[in-house]
């Protein structure tokens, strides 16, 4: 497969409050960014279980996005803070184990924020297709 | 030390403050060393030891052999100190149903290490004045002591045991330690090299949970892994992501509460360095969001039940982890 | 009896591995050793024995069992199982070969299983014989003679040579690849060897171990045995001895959803495991005390009973080495049969 | 079994210009569970959901899948659908292919693709949703208010007039607060007590509005609608009910050495005491401290002179329960203690006071009746120096990281005060920045350089050193001409930043409402929620938010009490369903939900269980308090055992939807 060709599998999980309403700006104002990033709609930045982004590497994505409201603007006031530091540490231990850090990404994303949520996601689809498939932590199974 | 430590068991049972003391047993080789529960004087004296071979954290024992309506003491070297107030913050042991003497721990021997020096057909291993001897069906040989240490010992965090009724020998201190030496290696290799090691060390995994099971931070009730219903079970690695899987969501369930005891290490029969996982997120969590050890003081708040407004961005990992 | 020196070693593995794949036991990173496939260069381990069972070859951990393919509403089953090559296990211990009888006579027995007999059929064995007994080791308790190893082909590993003998005829296919190497020889070597061995062997901590206490018809005299309560107490119910055990048989039957299907596949189970045998009313077995004793009683009772007698247990030694918390197979024999020795 | 209904929109050209609609519903119609897949021009029309009702009767659909706009547009109208054709509104899920799809693509493969993906990931969800029903809670009508400062008169006069049932507890023997201890009010310079007296005196009369002086909150158990508050009315040792307020104990008591607290401790007064003549109850307190009756039992002479024979030396705290709908914080602040700060002298000398201090001095009710006197030697002062921001925005140990806010404002009004009363006093004011933003505020501020000429030098003072002679020499930098100054000052005034009040801490935990560093009641959104806490039921007036001036603590006060209003006004509260629930057979009891809840919703309780080998165990268990949970999901990520699941947002849930997206 060449470069060209390659489409990886962007999961982005937003939360409702502010990165899934920055996600619908970006479609009302017609911004575009590719169609690869499929997203999740959660509460809250901190409902996310790091087994949730295992989980979609081990399905096949190449790269998983977290996004939530900017620290200090959560709609549960502290969501936001715990998520920031579960995948700090998830994100470090990953690399710790040669996992591409470049395949996780965490954005604060405000509702106001449709045009940087576009620029996030082509800039991450970008970084992500340049990196490739992720083989490091995939489960051959489910590729089948 | 072993006989001081009886001495008090019994006369703790016989005035009737403890009905139970959980210490260490020894089984068919010097090196096996069982926890155990004792309650007579009859027990202690025939089966009751404490000598460097006793690796095992009595904290998970005590887990396991609760006891409400009765008082049971026991012994914890420094280390299991840690993991018994961790228990205890965590509201998993019942504080008021435990008598705790903290005794000193000079350092355990890892036997592993003698065999790995090529030492079979072990006879009897004596640990006297600094000295090791290994008699051996096929020669004897002499060790510092420090040769055949395990490596927990030798990164010794703390000799002080953050909680007890009663102390015997020193009141130990806080050390200066390595243990993030080999963790920094690991850091300093390029990602490829980390992946190589990883995978040479989890693939010879067997998901025996020998880790899992002696961890006094794993005290599920159900672990995820064994439960149907989490969508996430398994009983053995089929793929080499399930490896990863299991250690990586294993490391991260004990991240702040893992007091690095080291059991771990000490009892996977691959010889696979898990101890190595934890550390990484310890050493994460001190340099990011400052010197946190588990089980220091009963009631801590864990690192990520916490937070603070000013707290490092994710992109710090990517930025190469340097605040 | 065939000769190869042991500076030959390298062509011998090449000579193998040219026909058919060949694993040896070689020295994995942390000092222990494991079954690997043979590479060029690779060494082999002068370990006695690697640190998994040698059972791995004919019941390995995982196996696909079958696999289901869903495309839209529309289903279809499919058998992952292709023929397997033949392959080479070279350097097994007796009490490993052993354990091989003890598997076969559970999956090559009416129902046969065909994803085990598959394996073993197109497996040669090539045993190597014990010089150097660890303190763990405890086959002669169960018959075996560690000098003297069963397999389709013996083998004996001197100073500066290997000696090899064949037993079966897929041995004497095995001899036959090797003979270009080989140069034919007498059995004093082996001879010599399996004496000092002997010497040795008398000496073992463990040698004096007795099995008579035990067999098939005990069931009644043991199952109540109070003893087992003291035996598990510590016992962390983790799989370690059963993972390690080179004739624990048990598996558990699991479908992985992958997506676009299932894959049905096996894998080793432990009757130490609180989900072990788990029905919809939950374990049989309520507690430790009782999976503990499922283990034992299986390896030392019910195993015989159905088996003329033959224990469920090789000595190898691996689950005395082994378990966090050093209880065993040794104590636990010990302690029913009111033996007061061996401390 | 599932039987599930695909619903996929046009919404004009607006999702079928870029997605092949048509080609969406057969695809998806191919999924497994699906029974009905359906495309309509506009799903959000009368006709569409007539389309959606239809197919649900006549196919028992067990849930919907709507691919169409963002479920933020029209979910709720979905739900509606549903539960009219008698689906539970809960079996709804969205596949947002218009503003996440066809918008941001122009490619009609591409977006058609990823619009099946967006309706196979929405199938896998629905597949897995549970019907949920909001649940009722009752709503007890009645508001505690605690803190009876000016935030809490305002509050509970507020609420007291929209005809509910207001409790007022405050800790001291009257009510009033800081308020009542200000002289005069910035930027008008009407008096403090003119205003809020007739207030106070409302509160009193008000018979919706039930004061308890004197009294603490001990214990509050509940949640939103149905809180239980224990109240500990201190032993004020005279029985309000009989007690006149006529102040002839006061008057006779023997004990006069007893500092005076409501002046500051700068003179005394009797060890019986009414703390001012406005107080509210107007009902005499004993000072235990000082009292020789109740410390040595030697006096009585109040209990002699009471013709209401009130005083009651015998009388013990009492508790008091009552059940609140809601509960108002209005704790209010202190200055900080300038213990720290040596360099000002405050401890050595008299003469160095602070802000709220000089309040007391000039006020006609205040130890000199209104004259400005030093308090050492009761001379006039003829020069004085303002010290502004001492403690706050300093980041050192002793001080505060924020701005008190207030002291700008009022060290003006002092200076301008002062220079009106006495033309020959001169005024310095050493100040960082002046902050002015408020309604005549900086109008307010110039009046006081320019008409009062008031000296204003921008930077600090470093040292204030007392002089044998009695007066203070004050060292200070102009930075502004860049040098440094020496002044001989008479008095020295210290603007103390603010802080809560020590009581809010403790209330805090036992409201298990958050607070900020700097023991601040955190606000459930700094800008849409500013008068509410994130615990549901809990709401915040006044300072006890955060450092404000009087207007403001009003308009704030009455902001909070249309809130209240809002609460129990209703009869019942529906909560949302998509709420946390723990599996107990799986929960550890580690506290770790406990620990991330922003809300308090998660207590523990001590559960037998039935053990497989037919033993009980008693075991610690978390349980959630669905009316308080507002389904962040926090608890569920804590849980290391994944007995914590959030419903409507289940780790199955949207494990599922993470594989059908990387199918």
């Amino acid at each position: 497969m060449s470069m060209n060709e390659f489409k990886p599998k962007i999961v982005a999980f937003c939360c409702n409050w502010c990165s899934y309403a920055g996600a619908d700006l970006a479609g009302t104002n017609r911004l575009n960014y590719p169609a690869d990033v499929k997203i999740i709609r959660v509460p809250c930045s901190c409902r996310v279980n790091p087994l949730f982004i295992l989980r979609a590497f081990q399905r096949g994505a190449d790269g998983v996005i977290l996004c939530g409201c900017h620290p200090g603007d959560c709609h549960y006031t502290t969501g936001n803070y715990y998520a920031r530091r579960r995948m700090t540490l998830l994100f470090s231990m990953l690399d710790y184990l040669g996992i591409e850090k470049e395949r996780t990404r965490v954005e604060w994303v405000s509702a106001a924020e449709g045009a940087k949520f576009a620029t996030v996601m082509n800039d991450f689809v970008k970084t992500v297709t340049e990196l490739g498939e992720n083989k490091r932590l995939e489960d051959l199974r489910c590729k089948k | 030390m072993q006989e001081m430590m009886k001495a008090r068991a019994k006369e703790l049972l016989a005035s009737g403050e403890v009905t139970r003391v959980i210490g260490w047993k020894k089984n068919e080789f010097d090196y096996d060393i069982t926890p155990a529960l004792f309650e007579s004087a009859e027990e202690i004296d025939h089966d009751f030891v404490y000598d460097d071979f006793c690796g095992p954290n009595l904290s998970k024992f005590t887990f396991q052999h609760q006891k409400n309506d009765t008082k049971t003491l026991v012994f914890l070297k420094p280390c299991d100190s840690y993991s018994m107030t961790q228990l205890i913050t965590e509201h998993r042991v019942n504080r008021e149903a435990l008598y705790l003497i903290g005794v000193p721990s000079y350092g355990k021997i890892d036997v592993e290490k003698i065999k790995a020096d090529g030492m079979t057909g072990i006879l009897s291993i004596k640990s006297e004045d600094g000295d090791v001897h290994v008699h051996t069906l096929y020669g004897d040989k002499t060790y510092a002591k420090y040769e055949v240490t395990s490596e927990r010992c030798l990164n010794c965090k703390s000799k002080k045991h953050p909680i007890y009724d009663e102390l015997m020998g020193f009141e130990g201190e806080v050390m200066e330690n390595e243990r993030f030496d080999e963790v920094a290696k690991l850091e300093a290799m390029t990602p490829e090299e980390r992946f190589e090691f990883w995978r040479g060390e989890l693939s010879r995994c067997i998901r025996c949970n020998a880790c899992r099971n002696a961890c006094p931070a794993c005290t599920c009730e159900t672990c995820i892994f064994d439960n149907p219903n989490s969508g996430v079970d398994q009983k053995a690695a089929k793929d080499t992501f399930e490896e990863n899987m299991f250690h990586i969501i294993r490391a991260f369930h004990v991240a702040g509460r893992c007091t690095d005891c080291g059991e771990c290490s000490r009892v996977c029969p691959q010889h696979i360095p898990l101890h190595l996982l934890n550390r990484k997120f310890i050493g994460d969590i001190n340099k990011f969001y400052g010197t946190y050890q588990a089980g220091e003081e009963v009631g801590q708040r864990a690192p990520l039940t916490n937070f603070t407004k000013e707290d490092v961005e994710p992109d710090i990992v990517a930025k190469g982890g340097k605040v | 009896m065939l000769k190869i020196l042991r500076s030959q070693l390298d062509e011998l593995f090449a000579l193998i591995a040219e026909k058919e794949t060949l694993y040896i036991p070689t020295d994995a990173t942390a000092g222990i050793a494991q079954f690997k496939k043979w590479e060029n260069g690779m060494k082999m381990s002068d370990k006695l024995k690697t640190s998994r069972s040698a059972k791995d070859f004919f019941f390995p951990q995982t196996e696909d069992l079958v696999s289901f393919k869903k495309t839209g509403k529309k289903i279809d089953i499919i058998d992952p199982r292709t023929e397997t090559e033949d392959f080479v296990i070279f350097g097994v211990r007796a009490c490993d070969c052993r354990s091989f009888d003890i598997l076969d006579r559970v999956f090559l027995a009416e129902p046969v299983d065909t994803y085990y007999k598959n394996r073993r059929e197109h497996g040669t064995v090539v045993t190597l014989a014990c010089s150097k007994p660890a303190e763990t080791c405890f086959c002669q308790t169960f018959g075996i003679d560690p000098t003297a190893p069963a397999g389709d082909v013996s083998a004996w590993m001197t100073e500066d040579a290997v000696y090899f003998n064949a037993n079966t005829e897929k041995g004497n296919a095995f001899v036959d690849v090797i003979k270009a190497l080989a140069t034919e020889s007498d059995d004093t070597a082996v001879e010599a060897q399996k004496a000092a061995t002997k010497e040795i062997l008398a000496k073992l901590p463990i040698q004096n171990l007795k099995t008579e206490a035990f067999g098939g018809g005990k069931t009644e005299q043991y199952f109540k045995s109070p003893e087992w309560a003291e035996l598990s107490e510590a016992c962390l119910g983790c799989g370690t001895c059963t993972f390690v055990c080179p004739t624990c048989q048990c598996y558990d039957i699991r479908d992985f959803d992958t997506g676009h299907g299932i894959d049905r596949f096996r894998c080793w189970d432990s009757c130490m495991y609180s989900d072990f045998t788990k029905m919809a009313h939950g374990n049989p077995r309520l507690s430790q005390k009782e999976r503990f004793r499922q283990r034992f009683m299986h390896k030392l009772v019910y195993y015989p009973e159905n088996n003329e007698g033959i224990f469920g247990c090789v000595g190898c030694g691996r689950c005395v080495e082994k378990c966090p918390i050093s209880m065993n197979i040794v104590k636990v024999m010990r302690t029913l049969a009111k033996e007061d020795e061996g401390k | 079994m599932q039987k599930i209904g695909v619903f996929v929109c046009h919404c004009g050209t607006n999702i079928a210009g870029t997605v092949d609609v048509k080609a969406v519903a057969e695809a998806l119609g191919k999924e497994p569970g699906v029974v009905f897949s359906a495309e309509y021009p506009y799903m959000c029309s009368e006709a569409g959901q007539n389309l959606i009702k239809n197919a649900i009767k006549e196919y028992g659909l067990t849930g919907i899948v709507v691919c169409s706009c963002s479920p933020r547009m029209h979910e709720a109208t979905f739900r509606k659908t549903a539960a009219a054709a008698g689906l539970n509104s809960y079996m709804v899920e969205i596949a947002n292919i218009r503003e996440q799809c066809s918008w941001i693509h122009k490619d009609i493969k591409v977006a058609t693709e990823k619009a099946i993906v967006l309706g196979r990931t929405a199938i896998a969800k629905v597949a897995l949703n549970a019907p949920l029903t909001a649940s009722e809670s009752p709503v007890v009508k009645r508001a505690l208010v605690i803190g009876g400062g000016i935030a809490g008169i305002q509050t509970a006069l507020d609420i007291a007039d929209a005809g509910y049932e207001v409790d007022l507890v405050e800790k001291e023997p009257t009510i009033g607060g800081k308020m009542a201890q200000i002289d005069k009010t910035f930027p008008t310079l009407d008096c403090a007590a003119c205003i809020l007296t007739p207030k106070m005196v409302d509160c009193a009369q008000n018979e919706k509005i039930h004061i308890y002086a004197y009294s603490e909150v001990e214990k509050v158990k509940g949640f939103v609608g149905n809180f239980t508050v224990s109240i500990k009315k201190k032993a004020r040792f005279v029985d309000e009910t009989k007690c006149t307020g006529c102040g002839v104990c006061t008057e006779k008591c023997p004990q006069k050495k007893t500092p005076n607290l409501f002046n500051l401790g700068l003179d005394t007064r009797s060890a019986i005491y009414i703390p001012f003549a406005q107080a509210i109850p107007k009902v005499a307190t004993i000072d235990a401290d000082y009292c020789n009756m109740l410390k040595n039992g030697k006096c009585g002479v109040c209990s002699k002179v009471c013709a209401a024979g009130a005083i009651d030396y015998k009388q013990q705290d009492q508790i008091i329960e009552q059940q609140y709908g809601a509960i108002v914080v209005a704790t209010g602040f202190n200055p900080i203690k300038l213990d720290g700060y040596d360099e000002f002298a405050y401890n050595e000398s008299p003469d160095v006071v602070t802000s709220l201090e000089l309040e007391r001095l000039m006020n006609a009710a205040g130890p000199n009746g209104g004259t400005l006197l030093r308090p050492s030697d009761k001379t006039h002062p003829h020069t004085i120096v303002f010290v502004q921001c001492v403690g706050s925005r300093d980041t050192t140990d002793c001080g505060k990281p924020y701005c008190s806010k207030i002291c700008c404002m009022y060290t003006a009004k002092h200076a301008m005060l002062i220079r009106d009363k006495y033309p020959d006093t001169e005024v310095y004011v050493f100040y960082i920045d002046v902050r002015t933003p408020g309604k005549n505020f900086d109008e307010f501020y110039r009046r006081a350089v320019e008409e009062y000429g008031v000296h204003y030098i921008k930077g600090m003072v470093g040292k204030v050193m007392p002089q044998p002679d009695g007066k203070l020499l004050v060292r200070g930098a102009d930075l502004l001409m860049n040098e440094q100054i020496l002044i001989n000052a008479d008095m020295v005034v210290l603007a103390a930043a603010i802080e809560p009040d020590k009581s809010a801490r403790p209330l805090a935990t036992m409201l298990t409402a958050s607070m900020d560093t700097n023991d601040f009641f955190t606000e459930a959104h700094p800008k849409l929620r500013p008068v509410e806490s994130p615990t549901a039921g809990i709401f915040l007036s006044g300072v006890c938010q955060g450092p404000k001036d009087i207007p403001e603590t009003v308009a704030q006060a009455s902001a909070c009490a249309a809130k209240v209003i809002g609460l129990l006004a209703k009869d019942k509260l529906l909560s949302n369903p998509c709420v946390a629930h723990s599996d107990e057979n799986l929960c550890n009891g580690c506290s770790s939900c406990e620990k991330v809840c922003p809300y308090g919703a998660i207590t523990y309780v001590d559960k037998e269980f039935r053990m497989p080998d037919r033993t009980t165990k008693i075991r610690r268990v978390a349980s959630v308090n669905a009316a308080v949970c507002q389904g962040c999901g926090a608890c569920t990520v804590a849980c290391p055992s994944g007995a914590m699941d959030l419903s409507g947002f289940s780790n199955k849930q949207i494990m599922a939807e993470v594989d059908a997206i990387c199918r």
